[in-house]
């Protein structure tokens, strides 16, 4: 079996609400050094051995980002 | 006229749209999402709800749906294609539309009554005097519409924005008057033809007068008259 | 048969199960031997308070549970009533208060979810739901995340169904701080016809496990943190949280209701608390049958699962059917064509016992019908407890100074409609969808909802309606409980009457402490025994509910807490009434009369800081006058408005009409009473009903005829709520105080 | 002023909704060689310069992360 791990950001320039809002909160809970809080999508994928990276972008850019607003980055994990 | 109404697993104001049209005197029947053929159908409506549980994101998973094919052939031969809340988010999707519906700015869900302004358009669901304004139910938790700026001008220059958010009164407020946060004001935008219409209110909601007003009606009776007028 | 348990662990384990002693050795005696691992889990579930209701049993049976439009009394998932013309409505309140109180959010999902299976286990459409909260008060930050998460958890998971949520109530009040309150209500519409019931019968035919898969998610959950009290070693518990997937929930109802329209099954039982033990038992014993259950057959979340944990696991979003062999394969279809998976898990027996395997090893044989039967009935010991000598004594007319001079009582108006208990809930309701199904005639913000009765999808509409209300005031159970709770059954009738619904019968959810208190089992029997007079008084029955006890933070009881949920029947859903003023010139009524009785008053809660002194007096049978004459002005077409009066008194329900309405009211007051009595006193029986003026005069022959009290106190119009020269503020003032409190609160200001 | 990474995931156990129905989605999608999917939170953190690592997860324990039914892992960003 083979492991990726898929990270998936809003694009620059797209506003985040929920960052935005964690931002405000950690600020007006003390944590003044707080500048900036981006929160996007941390999958986690298992697949048969053997699946291309390739094969993972294309799940990506077909369901589990979209590429309107979003994008991704792809690594394979290495078993311990 | 006749609605074809489609039915995700998630839907669930599939059952509204059609008792909406029996009130206005149309027929309209279900669309199981697996289904491939829309004959019969003068109109298809992708209703609101939660399509596989708005898990991914909203409508990620429902535009892949065998009916969804179909859907768009029709579309592109013209036909009139309305999205409804969770129905915008799948036209969306689907690029049926353009941009991206996100997660409401105040990250609530928002159920209550509004008021846009109807826009000059080409949308062929919406034949209302521009300026006019609709009180009408929102009810969702990603209507926070983007787009980039490009394609909004492109919409803008089109003719394609079809219903902005607004005060009671009809105006805009300077921060927006969208209960989203969306852009521009943006409750319902419509492709270049004017044929797929996409906007967060639920007009369904406001058609039957034992259960409020009636301003939801004239997107039914819009594409009634159209369709009668082309034949 | 595995044994794996010696006779020395086993009443170990037993203990730490949470079954006493005596409850162990009946255990050993039903089985002539010393259970095994599964087993024991099993009968320390099915025996735990929160599934056998060993405490509360014997009290319950004081509720009158019959009626003429009963059509199912307690004893299945939910209570089914008639409410003409071939149409039934099965409803039910519960609590997920534990498990909200660790996780908010998904502990109200799933209380949500598992409500709502108890409906559509009945054969019903869920068309309603309702939620009755309790929390702290909003300056503490803990309690704005429990009250925040919990509103959007509820939110969450019925807008995702699409079932809407139409009403509801909540209060903040230290009592809550350590444990919140969470009780749902659901209700479902079906024809009478449908009336399906959770049970098994039929040797050879088979069981069908449908929905989610099982995983050790909320093993021991609802039921084991529904029978303990809460103390600092509820954080231990928190893996048996359980995470909502309403998508998964809203599949089931469709393929459940198509798989008995269809009528492919037998029986139909929701996995909810001791999940498939409980269900499978309670089935099996309703049929008189065994059963024979194979837990390799169970598709698993996780891997090397025990026999005894996929028997005991409450993953959320389980169905268990019993179906002839001959209908499984259309069966089946219906639940792929929803994309359900679904799964022979076993058979019926004649054997009548419940036998559990691992493949070929049974892990578990006992008599079925003990698990769900046999559970020790206790006789709890009760005391009156001593507090409510010190707090009746007080009497709070003399033991407070009350403001006299105008500017001071305008303040009080309005902060007593800014106080979080009164405020507006929109904040609350706006993040509910109120309106799918298109059924919702009244929204919230009012008294009671009114529903439509009908199929909108197949325009099979009736032109009939329902009310619905969910009311219970803790601080006056408090200070009586038999009281209090009658209060809440009146102030439930009340709400559904001002709406134009005739009462017709109650569910519930009695919140309470640890009943092997003595001094709390007093509370809770006392309450039950005022909802009973009251039921009785007004011939409304109980037809089901719930029992939520050990509600205790570090050794102190919540206040007792019977959450009253209330059904009115409506011939003509049309002639339904609102709260809101209606036109200028409009003459304002009061039915009842005010009597100056502020004991456990929000006023007194909120000028003074002073919880005590004496509930307000209920006569159930002015009660019941009062609300006879509203239910036929509102018949005959002359009641413009009508509202009750309650939390805040007088003149909360004034300003909440002129709210309501946009429109002001010119007041005055002849009463006799002292002014902060005649606007704050909470006193019960109390309606404020409008009429066009030439309607009066016929609203004074209703109130006669009924022989009730009444007083002209006022007209509608203008701009302003003004009491004589003792209040006058401004609809803007009162909006300003009443519409952004919550949010305020919830800011922290 | 530096960065951190968060990963937060649901505990072991916890049922993961989006998750399971992705990977049904993948798999009628033709991905026939998924076998599993678990979406979880991908957090992007700007805080001023010098700021803890235990800082951080006191944010994560606090507000960034359910420690009810979550999980989370902290990475600080090398610049590049
Ligand atoms: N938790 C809640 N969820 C939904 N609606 C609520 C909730 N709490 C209160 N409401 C609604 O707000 C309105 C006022 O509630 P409440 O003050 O409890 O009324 P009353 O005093 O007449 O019982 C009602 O329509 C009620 O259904
Ligand atoms: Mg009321």
């Amino acid at each position: 079996m083979a492991r990726f791990q898929i990270f998936v950001t809003y694009k620059k320039g797209i506003f985040d609400p929920p960052g935005a809002t964690a931002e405000r909160a950690l600020v007006s809970l003390g944590y003044d050094e707080v500048s900036s809080v981006k929160i996007g999508k941390f999958i986690q994928l298992e697949v048969a051995d053997g699946t291309s990276e390739e094969r993972v972008a294309e799940m990506c850019g077909k369901l589990l980002a979209n590429p309107v607003i979003e994008d991704f980055r792809i690594e394979p994990v290495e078993e311990a | 006229m006749r609605f074809g109404v489609v039915i995700f697993p998630g839907s669930n104001c599939e059952q509204d749209v059609v008792h909406a049209a029996h009130v206005l005197g149309h027929e309209a029947d279900y669309v199981w999402h697996g289904d491939t053929d829309l004959a019969g159908f003068d109109a298809i409506v992708l209703p609101g709800g939660f399509s596989y549980g708005d898990y991914i994101r909203c409508g990620a998973v429902a535009r892949f749906s065998p009916v969804m094919a179909e859907v768009v052939r029709f579309a592109e031969r013209g036909a009139p294609v309305i999205g409804i809340c969770n129905g915008f988010q799948i036209l969306a999707e689907a690029h049926l539309l353009p941009g991206a519906l996100l997660r409401n700015q105040g990250l609530k869900f928002i159920c209550k009554e509004i008021t846009v302004t109807v826009e000059k358009s080409a949308c062929q669901w919406m034949d209302a005097t521009p300026g006019s304004l609709l009180r009408l139910p929102i009810n969702h938790n990603e209507g926070n519409y983007i787009c980039d700026p490009e394609t909004l001008a492109r919409m803008e220059a089109n003719g394609q924005i079809v219903l902005r958010y607004c005060e009671s009164d009809g105006s805009r407020a300077e921060g927006g008057s969208a209960p989203n946060g969306a852009l521009d004001d943006i409750a319902g935008i419509c492709n270049e033809r004017g044929n797929v219409f996409g906007l967060m209110p639920h007009p369904e909601r406001v058609v039957d007068p034992a259960t409020g007003h009636t301003d939801g009606a004239v997107v039914f009776a819009s594409i009634a008259r159209r369709l009668a007028e082309v034949g | 048969m595995r044994e794996d348990l010696s006779p020395e662990l086993a009443p170990k384990l037993a203990v730490e199960l949470g079954l006493k002693p005596a409850e162990y050795d009946k255990v050993v005696e039903i089985l002539g031997r010393t259970p095994s691992i599964t087993e024991l889990y099993m009968y320390s579930l099915m025996w735990s308070e929160h599934c056998s209701y060993k405490h509360s049993r014997k009290a319950l049976r004081m509720f009158p549970t019959e009626g003429e439009h009963v059509l199912q009394g307690p004893g299945e998932n939910a209570g089914v009533i008639s409410v003409g013309d071939g149409w039934a409505l099965a409803f039910k309140m519960e609590s997920h208060n534990h498990p909200s109180a660790i996780e908010p959010y998904q502990g109200a999902a799933t209380g949500v979810g598992g409500i709502i299976r108890d409906i559509f286990t009945m054969g019903a459409r869920p068309i309603a739901s309702l939620n009755s909260l309790r929390f702290g008060t909003l300056d503490k930050p803990r309690q704005r995340y429990l009250f925040e998460g919990a509103v959007a958890g509820i939110g969450g998971y019925g807008n995702c169904l699409g079932v809407p949520t139409v009403g509801g109530e909540v209060y903040f009040d230290e009592a809550y701080e350590g444990n919140c309150l969470i009780n749902a209500m659901s209700l479902g519409l079906m024809r009478e016809e449908k009336l399906t019931s959770a049970t098994a019968s039929g040797p050879g035919n088979l069981v069908l496990l449908i929905g989610s898969t099982t995983g050790r998610d909320g093993i021991g959950g609802a039921s084991t943190l529904a029978s303990q009290e809460f103390d600092e070693k509820a954080e231990d518990k928190r893996p048996s949280v359980q995470v909502g997937d309403p998508f998964e929930e809203k599949l089931l109802i469709e393929a459940c209701l198509e798989l008995l329209e269809e009528e492919l099954l037998v029986g139909l039982g929701d996995l909810g608390a001791a999940g498939l033990t409980s269900s499978a038992s309670e089935m099996a014993s309703r049929g008189g049958v065994g059963l024979d259950i194979d837990v390799t057959k169970i598709p698993a979340r996780e891997e090397a699962m025990k026999p005894f944990e996929f028997m005991v696991s409450e993953s959320q979003e389980r169905m268990l059917a019993v179906l002839v062999p001959e209908n499984l394969e259309a069966a089946q279809a219906v639940c792929a064509k929803w994309g359900l998976r679904s799964t022979v898990i076993g058979t019926v027996t004649d054997t009548g016992r419940f036998v559990v395997r691992e493949g070929d090893e049974i892990v578990a044989d006992m008599p079925a019908a003990t698990l769900a039967h046999d559970a020790p009935i206790y006789d709890p010991a009760m005391v009156r407890p001593a507090y409510l000598d010190e707090v009746q004594a007080f009497d709070p007319i003399t033991g407070v100074d009350h403001p006299g001079c105008e500017y001071v009582l305008d303040d009080i108006v309005l902060a007593l409609l800014a106080s979080p208990n009164v405020c507006s809930r929109r904040w609350i309701w706006q993040q509910y969808d109120h309106q799918v199904m298109l059924n919702t005639v009244v929204l919230p913000g009012g008294d009671a909802a009114v529903l439509r009765i009908g199929d909108t999808g197949r325009g099979e509409m009736t032109g009939r309606g329902v009310a619905v209300s969910s009311d219970c005031n803790g601080r006056y159970c408090y200070l009586d409980p038999y009281v209090g709770a009658q209060i809440a059954f009146a102030e439930a009738a009340r709400n559904v009457a001002c709406s134009g619904g005739y009462p017709a019968a109650i569910t519930d959810c009695l919140n309470f402490g640890n009943p092997e208190k003595p001094e709390v089992f007093w509370t809770f029997y006392e309450a039950i025994r005022g909802l009973s007079d009251a039921c009785r008084a007004f011939g409304v029955p109980v037809i089901s509910g719930n029992v939520s006890f050990y509600n205790e933070s570090f050794g102190s009881p919540i206040y007792p807490t019977p959450t009253v949920g209330m059904v009115g029947v409506m011939e003509d859903v049309s002639k339904h009434c609102t709260v809101a003023f209606k036109n200028e010139g409009d003459v304002i009524f009061l039915l009842g009369e005010t009597e100056n009785e502020i004991g456990g008053s929000e006023y007194l809660k909120l000028a003074h800081g002073v919880v005590s002194g004496r509930p307000p007096a209920l006569d159930l049978e002015l009660e019941k006058a009062v609300q006879a004459t509203v239910l036929a002005a509102i018949d005959a077409g002359i009641a413009r408005s009508a509202h009750d009066c309650s939390e805040g008194g007088l003149a909360v329900t004034l300003a909440e009409c002129c709210m309501a309405g946009d429109l002001g009211a010119d007041i005055h007051l002849d009463d006799g009473l002292p002014a902060y009595a005649s606007l704050f006193s909470e006193t019960q029986s109390r309606i404020v009903v409008t009429t066009a003026p030439e309607d009066a005069e016929r609203l004074v022959e209703l109130a006669l005829a009924n022989a009730i009290p009444y007083s002209v106190i006022g007209t509608v119009g203008g701009d302003r709520f003004a009491v004589e020269d003792k209040v006058g503020v401004t609809l803007v003032q009162l909006r300003e105080a009443w519409e952004p409190a919550l949010e305020r609160a919830l800011a922290g200001k």
